[in-house]
């Protein structure tokens, strides 16, 4: 059962989105249980994908076939294979346990603000079917798949948009439906290009074609997929989007959605690293030029925000910047030693970043439950009623803008003084970005926890919420202080994964 | 590795002691130049050791526990950083810190003091919250610029362990890259001492605490014991900002052309090293406190974006272009 | 010659006549009910600056005279008009709103003399926190009595300090 | 830490708020200046009631000024000393028989020490305040 | 303990000698007085004597930066504007701009 784990960790969820609308019939405590304990298993696939993958190195998994590891009967790969390597486990492991984490969350959030029933089935089978998707983008080895599962996760992150049924989160959701329907037609486009051809779908085989014949219709295609994915990236010229969604989604949901742009930058650098490794320096500056772009925008535009969830994602489009100036000299600089350890401190921002605003997000939900208002001019005093909410905002602010004890600062380091060796400017940019981004946070925790004490209706954060926040701001400490046990453990191999791309091909041919 | 714990325990003691002797000196050169004659050498440990005395009053409105606390940390991040800077001998923690960390360090005391001020409650401390925030987002810039060259330009000419304080304090770095190089690091050096009085609040910049605009700013409400912890962290701050940028720009040690060996050298070194903190904190605080007046807010934006900034891109670029000849 | 030349043109205007005190100072005397529509009519002719609002207090004939010195850019001449309100109750509209910076002025004169002005927006007490007496400025409020009761009886001074014979 | 020992290390170093509405403040100011130079002694003006330890009152005070002085006072960190500058401070100098203007400063705040003058110097400034330091020392 | 190749850094050491340098800042504080007799309005907040009659609340943050940086904000504001097709016009630029990039380099 457990070397099938690959494509259970897709199947599952799938199962678990539709029977959760069944199950839910019976009753929501049973739906609440079938939930938490479908997640629960997914998450011991994912973790058995990891010790798999630590122990057998770069493995493939073919639908459908036989004998699981023969990857290709006759010749080329006809079947849906899923190359598991240690970057797509981490990232699989990555959201599965956010997931878990935001579902425990949003149980007394929802229903103080949905009011359970109906609505809760439909909150429960979406979360799955986004989490399903993101695991199937994850996992996946060939190009249309990775499609397949990125329509998934537009069209449920986007229903979960317009969740609250009001005015303006429609308008949200109607945004976003259209920017993934323009990705997904480019992308599409991108694949048809590959696929007529080299009348193959699978990464690695057609990495392995294009390392022979690289004809001009292949640049065309790799750039109209580079750009559909930096739209669902969210990356400078085409980052508006996000900030709506991210508004109006409830905010244990807005965690999820942080993940799905991060498991986006895990695709880009698997086409990027794995796929058309051979045009990586001029790629990697690119992806640099946007990163610091997003960088200086993301900031610059969270100061003057007045809603505390716009403003917290404006920070993650900042905080994207970062990882794409990490990934971007990973690649543009492959060779060479600060190569690699960009890349470290990219791949180990993505896990910070998800942590660090993943927090924040979380405390913006848990104002919002205890006050009902999201803008800041209408909040203040909040300390004086919640010192733990205060605590942990402090935590998050000093993790996001790499305060030294704690995990922010230990990615960021590596990262500036390896992206300093590719250009000394981005170095600068990324110094700057931090300090904005600590008087974002600076100004939110003035306006909204400090000042006299707040008079309105406070109503008392449950225990599941409270909990879950601690878990991730503990998560935030151990990381920081002891950086080596996530860097040596989930890090590198997936650097190696990264770099590796003749074992990836090697795996499917 | 008993010499590093007994320096590590000494050196953040001796910083307060410096930082107060630094601050008399401030005092008294000020004095003198106004055409005063200025107070006792030791006043600042006096007005201290009142302080201590007075009673330490924690208004209503204010949040108590980050109140009191931010005080404490403030000190205690200040006189982190004296471990990691290469205070004429090589630093404490040597392998165990390097450049970005203390760039990082020296955010947090005007953190603590900006978090302190907004806890407080009092109209006065929130504006000079935010015009300390925005004051730490211009000043900010231009230093990042500077500190990033410097290690530009070690890296470019080969250098092994670029970020870590002992190698730059370790090299003569106005040599390194020819003419342009020299000219592009002098611009930076004047960069780096116009953002000194930025970071310690200092006249010019003094925005944060103004007395006749907003009633002692950040510290309107803090009085006894906690105001005296951040009397303490403002005076080491200033050996602090001052020993890296003399770490940076001036790494000249003075035990080689004595010729002194043994334990001389480093208390040589020492020596040398807070004559160097001195001349800096003389040049970039006291006499620019006693020439200008106070800037207006927005004005510290456009002055420390404008200006410093051009002029350390410029020395960047000489720099790089200094190395490729 | 100047002067004799607005003067015609606000007595063709307002009907009022216009006496020219000296060199480019004019004063006018009209009724408490016509000031306002005088000097919305002398703010067209360009009295656009109000210097100050003032009250004379005639006791003998149970009156208030209330002064308001307007001064023209344009033509660099000084207006004073007057008006006679009676001394018990004195009220009159106000001019806030033809001269904004009228509205200090009043509110000091409500204080002092206890003029009430209609249509001020804020009559709220100014320098005197918490008087209860009658308006000090008004020539029957004995201000000796009142000071001599207020700090120097009750703590028992020395007597001579503050007699004054009459 | 019993009261005269704290005055006794108060008194190195006296920072001064000054509440002055009048001609206390064109008084002040020369001895800030260089040439009385009150910085010799540890004396410097500071903004807030929280950091002072002398509270200058200087010139007349009326009722509503008053109620301002004595909130401060009462803000301020003990062991403080205060100050009545002037003779207005003193019996309400010109204003004796004003009906907006107090009296005597010490029926609403605590006064340690009145300097008379209208105004008074700078050197009787000095003077006062150096009368502070030495009783304290007697005390000691 | 983790080093980049340029520089290195050690939360451990960082924490221990935190707690030590702590341990010395308690000893000073501890020189202190700590608390104050409370008296009527000694803990009010300081208004210059007045009351402070609307309660403290941080509005217009970070005024003087947006005031310097008045241009650069103006120009990000008409960028922002929210409207779905300038997303998608922004969106073709990126294309061009990638397209041009990868083809023309």
């Amino acid at each position: 059962m457990m070397e099938h784990a690959p494509a259970l960790v897709i199947a599952f969820p799938l199962f678990a989105a539709f029977a959760s609308h069944l199950i839910g019939r019976l009753g929501s405590r049973i739906r609440d249980i079938w939930v938490f304990a479908s997640l629960l298993l997914t998450w011991l696939f994912a973790v058995f994908l990891n010790l798999e993958v630590m122990q057998r190195g770069t493995y493939a998994y073919t639908l459908g076939a036989d004998i699981s590891s023969l990857a290709s009967p006759a010749g080329f790969p006809v079947r849906i294979v899923l190359v598991i390597d240690g970057m797509s486990a981490l990232i699989a492991f990555m959201a599965v346990s956010v997931t878990l984490a935001s579902f425990i969350y949003s149980r007394r959030f929802m229903e103080r603000v949905s009011g359970g029933g109906e609505s809760a089935d439909r909150y429960c089978s979406l979360v799955l079917l986004f989490l399903a998707g993101m695991l199937g983008m994850g996992l996946t080895g060939d190009f249309f798949t990775l499609f397949v599962f990125l329509e998934m996760t537009s069209i449920s992150s986007a229903s979960l948009v317009a969740f609250f049924r009001k005015g303006s989160s429609f308008e949200a959701a109607f945004k976003y439906m259209i920017i993934s329907a323009i990705n997904a037609l480019f992308l599409l486009f991108g694949i048809g290009m590959i696929y007529s051809q080299y009348g193959l779908l699978n990464m690695a085989a057609i990495a392995n074609e294009m390392v022979l014949n690289f004809s001009f219709l292949d640049k065309v295609a790799l750039s109209l997929i580079v750009s559909a994915i930096l739209l669902k990236l969210g990356s400078v010229p085409v980052h508006m989007w996000k900030v709506d969604v991210y508004q109006k989604v409830p905010s244990s949901v807005a965690v999820m959605c942080i993940t799905s742009s991060l498991v986006g930058i895990y695709v880009l650098s698997r086409i990027l690293f794995s796929v058309f490794f051979s045009m990586s320096a001029l790629t990697g500056w690119m992806i640099v030029c946007l990163g610091s772009l997003s960088i200086i925008v993301g900031v610059s535009m969270a100061l003057p925000q007045k809603d505390l969830k716009r403003m917290i994602a404006y920070a993650s489009i900042a905080e994207i910047g970062y990882v794409m100036l990490g990934i971007g000299t990973g690649l543009a600089g492959m060779s060479s030693t600060f190569g690699t350890v960009a890349l470290s401190g990219g791949v180990f921002h993505i896990i910070n970043d998800a942590l660090d605003l993943g927090l924040m997000f979380l405390i913006a939900g848990a104002v919002f439950y205890a006050t009902g208002k999201t803008g800041i001019s209408k909040l203040g005093g909040i300390a004086h009623r919640s010192a733990s909410l205060s605590v942990l905002f402090i935590i998050g602010m000093l993790a996001v803008s790499g305060i030294p004890p704690f995990n922010g600062f230990v990615s960021k380091l590596i990262m500036y003084e390896s992206v300093f060796c590719l250009n000394p400017v981005l170095s600068v940019i990324g110094i700057l970005g931090s300090i904005l981004m600590l008087s974002v946070f600076v100004k939110v925790f003035a306006s909204v926890f400090l000042g006299s004490p707040y008079k309105g209706k406070f109503r008392e954060i449950p225990l599941s919420m409270t909990a879950v926040m601690w878990i991730f701001a503990l998560l935030i400490i151990l990381l920081g202080l002891f950086p080596g046990l996530a860097l040596d453990g989930l890090v590198s191999p997936a650097v190696e994964a990264l770099l590796g791309h003749g074992i990836y091909m090697g795996v499917i041919i | 590795m008993i010499m590093k714990v007994l320096l590590a325990m000494v050196v953040p003691v001796a910083g307060i002691l410096i930082g107060l002797l630094y601050k008399g000196i401030d005092r008294i050169l000020a004095a003198r130049m106004q055409g005063r004659v200025g107070p006792p050498l030791v006043q600042p440990l006096r007005d201290v050791r009142k302080l201590l005395v007075k009673e330490n009053i924690v208004p209503d409105d204010a949040v108590g526990w980050l109140f009191s606390s931010m005080p404490f940390v403030a000190l205690v991040s200040v006189m982190a950083i004296l471990l990691y800077l290469p205070l004429g001998i090589t630093p404490v923690l040597e392998g165990y810190g390097d450049l970005i960390l203390v760039l990082y360090l020296l955010i947090i005391p005007s953190l603590a003091l900006v978090l302190g001020g907004f806890a407080s409650s009092s109209p006065y401390a929130s504006v000079g919250g935010q015009r300390e925030m925005v004051k730490m987002m211009s000043y900010e810039f231009p230093l990042a610029i500077a500190v990033i060259s410097v290690a530009w330009l070690l890296y470019s000419s080969g250098a092994e362990n670029v970020f870590s304080l002992s190698v730059i304090s370790g090299t003569h770095v106005w040599g390194l890259a020819g003419i342009p190089g020299l000219a592009g690091l002098a611009v930076i050096f004047l960069c780096m001492l116009f953002v000194i009085p930025g970071e310690l609040g200092r006249i010019p910049f003094d925005v944060s605490e103004a007395d006749s605009e907003i009633a002692g700013g950040i510290f309107a409400e803090y009085s006894g014991r906690n105001l005296a912890l951040f009397y303490l962290a403002d005076a080491v701050k200033a050996v602090a900002i001052a020993s890296l940028a003399v770490a940076l720009f001036l790494p000249y040690t003075v035990s080689g052309i004595f010729g002194l060996g043994g334990a001389a050298a480093p208390a040589a070194d020492f020596l040398f090293h807070l004559l160097k903190v001195f001349f800096v904190l003389f040049v970039s605080s006291t006499v620019v406190r006693v020439v200008t007046g106070r800037l207006a807010i927005s004005r510290v934006v456009s002055v420390y974006w404008k200006y410093p900034v051009i002029l350390s891109f410029l020395g960047l670029l000489l720099i790089m272009g200094g190395t490729l000849i | 010659m100047h002067e004799k030349e607005i003067a015609g043109k606000i007595g063709r205007k307002t009907g009022m006549k216009v006496d020219i005190t000296r060199k480019r100072r004019m004063s006018v005397r009209t009724d408490s009910r016509g000031l306002r529509e005088f000097c919305v009519c002398a703010k067209e002719l360009g009295f656009g600056h109000l210097s100050a609002v003032s009250v004379t207090d005639f006791i003998g004939e149970g009156e208030y005279e209330i002064l308001y010195f307007l001064w023209s850019y344009q033509d660099g001449l000084a207006l004073t008009v007057k008006t006679r309100i009676g001394r018990e109750e004195p009220s009159i509209d106000s001019v806030s709103d033809i001269w904004g910076e009228a509205q200090i002025h009043e509110r000091e004169l409500h204080e002092l003399f206890g003029v009430e002005f209609v249509g001020n927006a804020d009559l709220s007490e100014l320098f005197l926190e918490g008087w209860n007496q009658t308006p000090p400025f008004r020539k029957d409020f004995d201000w000796r009595e009142y000071v001599r009761s207020r700090y120097y009886r009750n703590e028992g001074r020395e007597r001579g300090y503050f007699e004054v014979e009459k | 830490m019993e009261d005269a020992k704290k005055l006794k290390r108060l008194v190195k170093s006296v920072w001064v708020f000054n509440w002055f509405n009048s001609c206390g403040f064109t008084e002040i100011l020369p001895v800030v200046g260089s040439r009385w130079d009150m910085e010799r002694f540890g004396m410097i003006p500071v903004a807030s009631p929280r950091h002072a330890d002398c509270l200058i009152i200087a010139g007349y005070q009326t009722e509503k000024s008053i109620r301002r002085a004595q909130r401060i006072y009462r803000q301020m960190p003990k062991p403080a000393v205060v100050i009545g500058l002037g003779s207005c401070s003193m019996s309400g100098g010109m204003y004796w028989d004003s009906y907006n203007t107090i009296k005597r400063l010490s029926d609403y705040i605590p006064v340690d020490l009145y300097i008379p003058g209208c105004p008074p110097r700078p050197e009787a400034i000095l003077k006062g305040i150096m009368s502070i330091f030495r009783e304290v020392e007697d005390h000691a | 303990m983790i080093s980049t190749g340029m520089g290195s850094w050690s939360p451990l050491v960082f924490l221990i000698c935190v707690a030590f340098i702590s341990v010395v800042v308690q000893i000073i504080r501890s020189l202190g007085e700590g608390g104050f007799r409370k008296e009527e309005d000694k803990a009010e907040a300081f208004f210059s004597g007045g009351r402070l009659l609307i309660k403290n609340r941080v509005m217009d943050v970070y005024w003087g930066f947006f005031d310097a940086m008045g241009r650069y904000y103006g120009w990000m504001k008409r960028m922002h504007n929210g409207i779905v097709n300038d997303y998608v016009y922004w969106f073709v630029l990126l294309v061009t701009v990638v397209i041009g990039v990868v083809i023309l380099l």
